[in-house]
């Protein structure tokens, strides 16, 4: 072995090929076996007006997973997803309510609300030092409780605004939905921040060791703030996004998004320990849940067999390529 | 350092734990309407032990540094099974709440199977698991229903003596046949040295996966005590997926609130228990403090906010900041 | 205790009892002003929330306010256990009546011994106690199912593939509308070939699994779904399904669709078990504590409203939220409360 | 002895890590009552050998014999069953177990199924005795101790297991020469008490001192054994890295003619959390200033002290005789100050061990690397590739993890990440433990360079030669105040010795006047 500098260009894949490790394209071999499993079951599996439709429920997933992401890469967790998600949404309906002004601003101040609530998660995580698992516990319900007080408290305005609608349902371009167009647009800046940019190179760093990120200088303590702001505001986009879709915004709304967003960002072969993972990955977990339930929604299956074969599904492919390496 | 200096750093969070639900509690029974009646503390200890059995169950996950995510469907699974099999004769009843057991220790083993022989992270393995959990208790009991011996219910929900709660005795024989002699073997320091540091423990010769499978497995076990207590509580069963999950969260605030480590190897389940007790009351809070219906929701949460933030406090006292990142 | 006597109930046009054989309680009469709880659980949703404003606003009305001396609301989220023990507390704090929506039918054997100990009135209503020792208060949920039923067979002489969204599984209220709607479609003899998916009572899980199911199973001639309908629609409208008969629940938004698409063929009832019950409930434990004659089960009429006949201001309100329950007015009680004037009422309040 | 069956044999031992050849047909034969040396440079394989012998890992190929009888071991805990014990580079404490935890974690005793804390205990407090540390408290918890006493507790916990051949990696390179002493007479007791030791240290004098038997390794092979004392040390250097050895350090400069430009760094009455007491010093561009003393008289904390990572600091730092207030890493290594820290621990606290050998080299300079946000991958490049040459990183590559790296490489990695900087100050916490002599030497010239370019050196190290042969002058701390300062001549082993025990001698006068 001699220095090294000569093989540096090497490196210069583009960052999720480099990254691209066998959990990804395991991940999309599943979604393609899936698939065909389903087709057994009904050729309109297949059909393209399926498809597009998986894609645009899979891109709220998306949005929300998303946000996760990026605080798993930093080995934490956010457990105050469902009620981001649902103040997001509520807040956006009802800044439509300030006239044409809280209608043209409604999408920004809902995200701006998970921005607040990420905050908050950030603060008690990076500069109280509390575990995410149990600081975003407890916002969840402090947003909880807000969000109750304010449909029970004030007439609520809870009808998404037309462009909220647009956003969600409509499709600028044809055939393909919004939705899918905003997913692909957040996931690409996603890409680009976690591969180009310092501050994903510094979520990698604080994920991998952040006793060691922050000895080199670093303020780690505002990455992680920034990180869960933006998973807050992802969160709450992801509301956004619901409550354009139902074009309304209900309490219960972000309840079914918490388990299927972790299972998510994990089966797209991101380390809930941190420090490692690609956003391909996280696309693949998304649509595998989305068809996941999809199919087994349609293929009525009654509830309590859903549920068996969906942790099963999960399980196994996890078994498949989710496995940490042995240790000797 | 004195001896009985190391006995309290050692027993740090059970104190904390343990001083802020005297706390709550005296605020709560000074305020309630009835006082301090056998009747008051024989219902916060029915409601309170029944959390405290999943986040004792929840604990010895945690201190091998894993999570169960899974605990409140063991829960609900195993209420679902006793709702079935526990009644009847004696024998009849014995066997059942055998079955209960078992069906509990099964899932905790499946659980640990998964993690330790399977290497998932617990995180999603016990989501995973959950969903299958529930799915089965669906299948047991699609609707609520079911019934269980019912003296035996009451006797373990009632008093003796018309004062001590029986469910506190109760907890407490668990915690002699269960947690305590695991803590004192072998294998539970191995789970404790697992979750600490795994690596040196198992360069030092640990037993780390048959510990931390033991202790997967005592959870599933403390788990279905709960599920168990949850039917002489209700005399029913039910397959709620809401309160299955809502359990699973109860536990994690529980386990923090009283002292053990969710990063792992520190901590005990005693703590738990006073954790679970605590935050019990706080949603007994409600019911002396005047507040507007809607404004409940909103209390419970600030509350859990300010407990869970308690810890935080030591750090104003770190002068060393890499502390921070231990 | 409550002597068992025969009736007919005090106040009969809104006391009606369930069936022939439905039996009669008279309590020992107590003095008043009375102390009376509202024992609630799960809080977070239109329904409940609405359900708890109503509850304050009938209580705050003069005639009502005269008769209690306090009356207090507890919500104890989804956890079984825990709302039993608020129960406790209150038969502990020697409140009159205990007014509760239950999170599970079975659960409160030991709370209802506890009750007829302790002399203390427990009426159920909405999710109701599976028990002949407690006052019951509900619409029929099956007799619901039976009634969005009998609108599709009407609607669809012919059969047809029909979609039912149904509730949150395990639940009595899911399991009996679905169970009325299964019967009164096989009755019709006729042939319906039935397509299920879970809607959770909620939009947009429901809307979810509509789309999913239109664009694999569709298209479909009639679709009944209970909560979650304004999804539903919307499912329709984004996949370019055909407006189609439709039987649901009584939200505000799925109402406007159908006056918006009636013509269309998005033809509707709807109908459904308004929040107002708790008033009734509270209205009965009134009655119970003053020692009049109540029936045990209690049968409220379902608020109904369907196509052709849907009026603007009075079934729907185009300028308001989507998302609360109409039907909130139970007029053989007395209760007129309009869902609006309810959930703008405690601005002035706080 | 010689035609005896040894104790143990190793024969043939392979191992590869995905393309690594970390072992290739390495040989070992170890008698019993004696001491045997392992020596090599960094990645020679050294470690991996004693974790196959001691079950950690397990060999591709080859064959251990123990009294010429064939054995494998699955688990760490069979190799102790037949005997083997280690105490491993990386320690193997738990800790947030107490020490006697720890101790007799393998096969803790039992009553009733239960383990006998009365017992255990006992047990504890022998060995901890034997071991030389009785002062450690058995019920302390192993997080609570310095590294130094963390390492005589891992030696202790490796003496509770009763060991016939005990093995010992590395175990004395965090510790000061009067725990070394301790560490060596448990070393010759044992030696006679007729066990088999293998010591592995990258200390010369250790070796030289203890050693009976010696064998070297290169590139995953052994090269030559011998008889201790039959071959000088440099012929033993040159054996280990395979080419001519000369000057360990190189040559100073003029004492003083550094101090005469005005001071980049002082510190005047710091003091903190009773750790620190009212220290003061200056540090001139060009000069390498060492801190001595004992292992954990407050060096560490002063060195995070300037970093920026302790609060509640009294006193004073002037950069260029300003004033500052330096409130982290961040601040202290920022444009103006200048400031870099090599810091203790390169596994926690360098390095990214799973990131790749790019991303950890260019991670402290991301600020400077970026534009908008945004890599400047060009940029990058250049400076790798400079920082790469400049210390002769061994790497197979740029897009591996860093953790794939011997030690002295990734230690080459932490202060390459810091020089890309340019620092004007640079911190050394340490810098060369557990590093092998070729590589130790490339470090103290890069120091001196440095030096010779204007940079201002602080630098702590627990081996009095590197403070001899590197520093133009030597702070001595005892109990968190500067003791003593040493300056040019006067830096010998004898003076370093005297005034880190504080032992009253003739530094004591010398001493005061520093003071006045
Ligand atoms: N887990 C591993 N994965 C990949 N490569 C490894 C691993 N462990 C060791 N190596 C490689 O094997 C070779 C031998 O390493 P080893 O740790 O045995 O060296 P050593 O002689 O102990 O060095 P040092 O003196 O630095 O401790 C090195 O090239 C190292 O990079
Ligand atoms: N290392 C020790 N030295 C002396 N006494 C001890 C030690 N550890 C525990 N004891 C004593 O043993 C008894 C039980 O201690 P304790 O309850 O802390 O044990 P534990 O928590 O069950 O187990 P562990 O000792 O592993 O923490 C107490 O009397 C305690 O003082
Ligand atoms: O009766 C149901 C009520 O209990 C629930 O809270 O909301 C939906 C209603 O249909
Ligand atoms: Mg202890
Ligand atoms: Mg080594």
């Amino acid at each position: 072995m001699s220095d090294m500098a000569s093989h540096g260009r090497a490196g210069y894949l583009p960052g999720f090929l480099r990254r691209a490790d066998p959990a990804v394209l395991t991940a999309f071999a599943c979604i393609v076996v899936l698939l065909f499993l389903g087709s057994l079951y009904s050729r309109n599996f297949l059909s393209p007006e399926y498809l597009l439709q998986q894609l645009k429920v899979a891109s709220f997933l998306g949005v929300i997973a998303t946000g996760m992401m990026l605080v798993v890469l930093l080995g934490q967790i956010d457990l105050s997803v469902p009620w981001t998600i649902t103040a997001g949404a509520m807040m956006a309906c009802a800044a439509a309510a300030y006239g044409p002004v809280g209608t043209a601003l409604a999408m920004p101040f809902g995200i701006l609300c998970g921005v607040l609530i990420g905050l908050v998660n950030g603060i008690g995580v990076a500069y109280l030092r509390i575990p995410s698992m149990i600081i975003t516990l407890a916002t969840n319900a402090v947003v909880q409780g807000l969000m109750v007080v304010y449909t029970g408290g004030s007439s609520p305005q809870d009808t998404a605004t037309p462009a909220m609608r647009y956003v969600a349902t409509g499709s600028i371009l044809p055939g393909v939905p919004n939705a899918v167009i905003v997913w692909a647009l957040v996931g690409i800046a996603m890409v680009f921040l976690l591969t180009r940019t310092g501050f994903g190179r510094t979520i990698y760093g604080i994920g991998n060791r952040e006793r060691a990120a922050y000895l080199s200088g670093i303020n780690t303590r505002r990455v992680v703030l920034i990180a869960f702001a933006m998973c807050g505001g992802l969160a709450a986009f992801g509301g956004v996004l619901l409550a354009g879709y139902a074009s309304k915004a209900a309490q219960s709304m972000g309840d079914a998004y918490l388990l299927p967003s972790i299972a998510a960002v994990v089966l797209g072969g991101t380390s809930i320990l941190g420090g490692r993972g690609s956003y391909l990955g996280t696309v693949a977990g998304v649509i595998l849940i989305t068809l996941l339930q999809s199919i087994l929604s349609v293929m009525q299956m009654p509830e309590a067999g859903r549920q068996i074969i969906y942790g099963i599904v999960i399980v196994a492919m996890l078994l498949l390529y989710g496995r940490t390496p042995a240790s000797r | 350092m004195k001896e009985w200096r190391y006995w309290v750093a050692e027993q740090r969070g059970t104190l904390l734990a343990c001083g802020i639900f005297l706390l709550m509690f005296a605020i709560y029974t000074s305020n309630h309407p009835a006082g301090f009646t056998a009747n008051v503390v024989e219902t916060a200890a029915n409601k309170g032990v029944l959390l405290a059995f999943v986040a004792m169950a929840q604990t010895l996950v945690v201190i091998t540094a894993g999570i169960d995510l899974s605990v409140g469907m063991i829960f609900v699974l195993t209420n679902c099974v006793a709702s079935a099999l526990v009644v009847g004769t004696p024998m009849q009843t014995a066997l059942g709440i055998l079955a209960v057991l078992v069906v509990g220790v099964l899932c905790g083993a499946l659980n640990g199977a998964i993690v330790i022989y399977g290497r998932l992270q617990p995180i999603v393995a016990t989501i995973a698991t959950g969903a299958v959990f529930f799915g089965i208790a669906l299948l047991i009991r699609p609707f609520p229903g079911g019934s269980v011996n019912e003296d035996l219910a009451d006797t373990l929900t009632g008093k003796i003596f018309g004062v001590v709660p029986a469910s506190l005795v109760l907890l407490l024989v668990i915690v002699l046949l269960v947690w305590v002699p695991f803590r004192r073997s072998v294998l539970g320091r191995g789970a404790y040295a697992a979750g600490s540091a795994e690596a040196a423990a198992y360069m030092s010769g640990v037993p780390i996966r048959r510990a931390k499978f033991a202790a997967y497995m005592l959870s599933g076990l403390l788990a279905a005590f709960g599920g168990l207590f949850l039917t002489f509580f209700t005399y029913t069963g039910e397959a709620a997926y809401a309160s299955g999950n809502a359990y699973t969260l109860f536990s994690i605030a529980a386990v923090v609130i009283g002292g053990v480590s969710l990063y792992g190897g520190r901590g005990s389940a005693i703590g738990a228990i006073f954790g679970a007790l605590a935050f019990r009351t706080i949603g007994d809070l409600l019911f002396v403090f005047d507040l507007g219906a809607l404004w409940q929701p909103l209390f419970q949460g600030v509350i859990l906010l300010v407990a869970v933030s308690l810890g935080a406090f030591g750090l104003f006292r770190i002068r060393n900041r890499l502390e921070w990142f231990l | 205790d409550p002597e068992i006597v025969s009736g007919p109930a005090a106040q009969a046009d809104c006391f009606v009892p369930w069936s022939a054989d439905t039996q009669f309680f008279k309590y020992p009469k107590k003095e008043g002003p009375y102390r009376i709880a509202l024992a609630n659980g799960y809080i977070a949703n239109t329904w409940r929330i609405q359900m708890v404003q109503t509850a304050k606003a009938y209580a705050a009305q003069p005639d009502v306010a005269a008769k209690l001396k306090e009356f207090k609301v507890v919500s104890t989220g989804e956890d079984v256990p825990a709302q039993i023990s608020a129960i406790n507390n209150f038969i502990d704090s020697g409140y009159d009546a205990i007014v509760t929506d239950a999170q599970n039918p079975t659960a409160f054997g030991a709370v209802i011994k506890r009750a007829k100990k302790a002399g203390v009135v427990l009426v159920a209503f909405d999710n109701t106690l599976d028990t002949k020792d407690a006052i019951n208060v509900n619409v029929d949920q099956k007799g619901l199912g039976t009634l969005w039923g009998d609108w599709l067979v009407k609607y669809l002489p012919e059969g047809g593939k029909v979609l039912e969204v149904r509730g949150v599984a395990g639940t009595s209220v899911d399991t009996d509308r679905h169970a009325g709607v299964q019967e009164a479609l096989k009755a019709s003899g006729k042939d319906f070939k039935i397509t299920e998916v879970m809607g959770k009572w909620d939009d947009g899980v429901a809307q979810k699994a509509a789309a999913d199911v239109i664009a694999t199973n569709g298209p479909f001639d009639g679709i009944t779904a209970q909560g979650g309908d304004t999804g539903v629609v919307q499912a329709m409208i984004d996949a370019k399904h055909p407006f189609v008969p439709f039987a649901g629940e009584t939200e505000n938004g799925f109402r406007k669709f159908c006056h918006e698409y009636a013509e269309q063929g998005l033809k509707c009832t709807s109908a459904g078990s308004g929040p107002a019950q708790v008033a009734v409930a509270i209205k009965v434990a009134i009655a119970a504590l003053e020692g009049e004659t109540v029936p045990q089960e209690l049968k409220l009429p379902l608020a109904v409203a369907s196509y052709p006949d849907l009026k603007e201001g009075q079934d729907y309100f185009p300028s308001e939220s989507n998302n609360f329950f109409v039907g909130n007015s139970f007029p053989t009680c007395g209760i007129n409360f309009s869902a609006q004037e309810i959930m703008g009422q405690s601005k002035e309040d706080q | 002895m010689d035609d005896a069956v040894p104790l143990l044999r190793m024969e043939g031992i392979s191992k590869r890590y995905g393309g690594v050849k970390a072992l290739e047909k390495a040989d070992l034969s170890v008698n019993a009552g004696s001491i045997h040396a392992i020596l090599g440079e960094n990645g020679a394989g050294k470690s991996t050998l004693i974790k196959i012998l001691s079950g950690v890992v397990g060999p591709d190929e080859g064959r251990i014999l123990l009294d010429g009888r064939e054995v494998t071991f699955a688990s760490p805990a069979a190799a102790n069953q037949a005997g083997i014990v280690c105490v491993f580079q990386e320690l193997s404490l738990v800790p947030e177990l107490s020490v006697a935890d720890n101790i007799v974690i393998s096969d803790p005793p039992q009553r009733f199924g239960m383990i006998d804390h009365k017992a255990q205990r006992r047990i504890a407090e022998e060995a901890l005795a034997r071991a030389g540390a009785a002062d450690i408290h058995p019920r302390a918890l192993v997080k609570d101790l310095p590294l130094s006493r963390r390492q005589i507790v891992e030696i202790a916990k490796a003496l509770a297991r009763k060991p016939r051949i005990l093995i010992l990696d590395e175990a004395t390179s965090a510790l000061t020469a009067a725990d070394v002493a301790k560490v060596f007479d448990v070393c010759k007791r044992l030696r006679s008490e007729g066990l088999a030791l293998l010591y592995i240290s990258h200390r010369m004098n250790e070796i030289r001192e203890l050693a009976d038997e010696c064998t070297v390794f290169r590139n995953g092979h052994n090269v030559a054994s011998y008889r201790a004392g039959t071959r000088s040390d440099d012929e033993v250097i040159e054996m280990m890295i395979g080419r001519q050895y000369s000057h360990v350090f190189p040559a100073k400069p003029d004492s003083g003619s550094a101090s005469k430009s005005a001071p980049v760094l002082e510190a005047r009455s710091l003091s903190w959390a009773g750790r620190l007491h009212d220290i003061s010093l200056t540090l001139h561009p060009g000069e390498v200033v060492g801190l001595g003393g004992l292992d954990g008289q407050g060096q560490r904390e002063l060195l995070l002290a300037f970093f920026g990572v302790l609060r509640g600091l009294g006193g004073q730092v002037l950069i260029d005789g300003k004033t500052v207030s330096i409130d982290s890493p961040a601040a202290a290594r920022a444009a103006g100050i200048g400031m870099a820290l090599i810091p203790e621990d390169r596994k926690t606290e360098g390095l990214m061990l799973p990131m790749t050998v790019r991303e950890n080299l260019s991670f402290a300079s991301l600020d400077r690397i970026t534009k908008a946000g945004i890599v400047d991958r060009d940029q990058e490049q250049e400076l790798i590739d400079d920082m790469v040459r400049l210390l002769a990183i061994k790497t197979a590559g740029l897009d591996i993890p860093v953790g794939a790296l011997s030690g002295g490489n990734q230690q080459k990695v932490v202060i390459a990440k810091w020089l890309m900087r340019q620092p004007r100050i640079i911190l050394l916490n340490d810098p060369t433990r557990g590093i092998d002599v070729g590589t130790k030497q490339e470090i103290y010239q890069l120091l001196r360079k440095l030096a010779d370019t204007g940079a201002a050196i602080l630098f702590y190290s627990t081996d009095y030669d590197e403070l001899i042969g590197c520093c133009d002058r030597v702070l001595v701390l005892y109990d968190g105040a500067v003791r003593r300062e040493l300056v040019g001549a006067e830096i010998t082993e004898h003076a370093l010795i005297a005034s880190a025990l504080n032992i009253e001698a003739e530094g004591q006068s010398a001493m005061q006047e520093v003071n006045a």
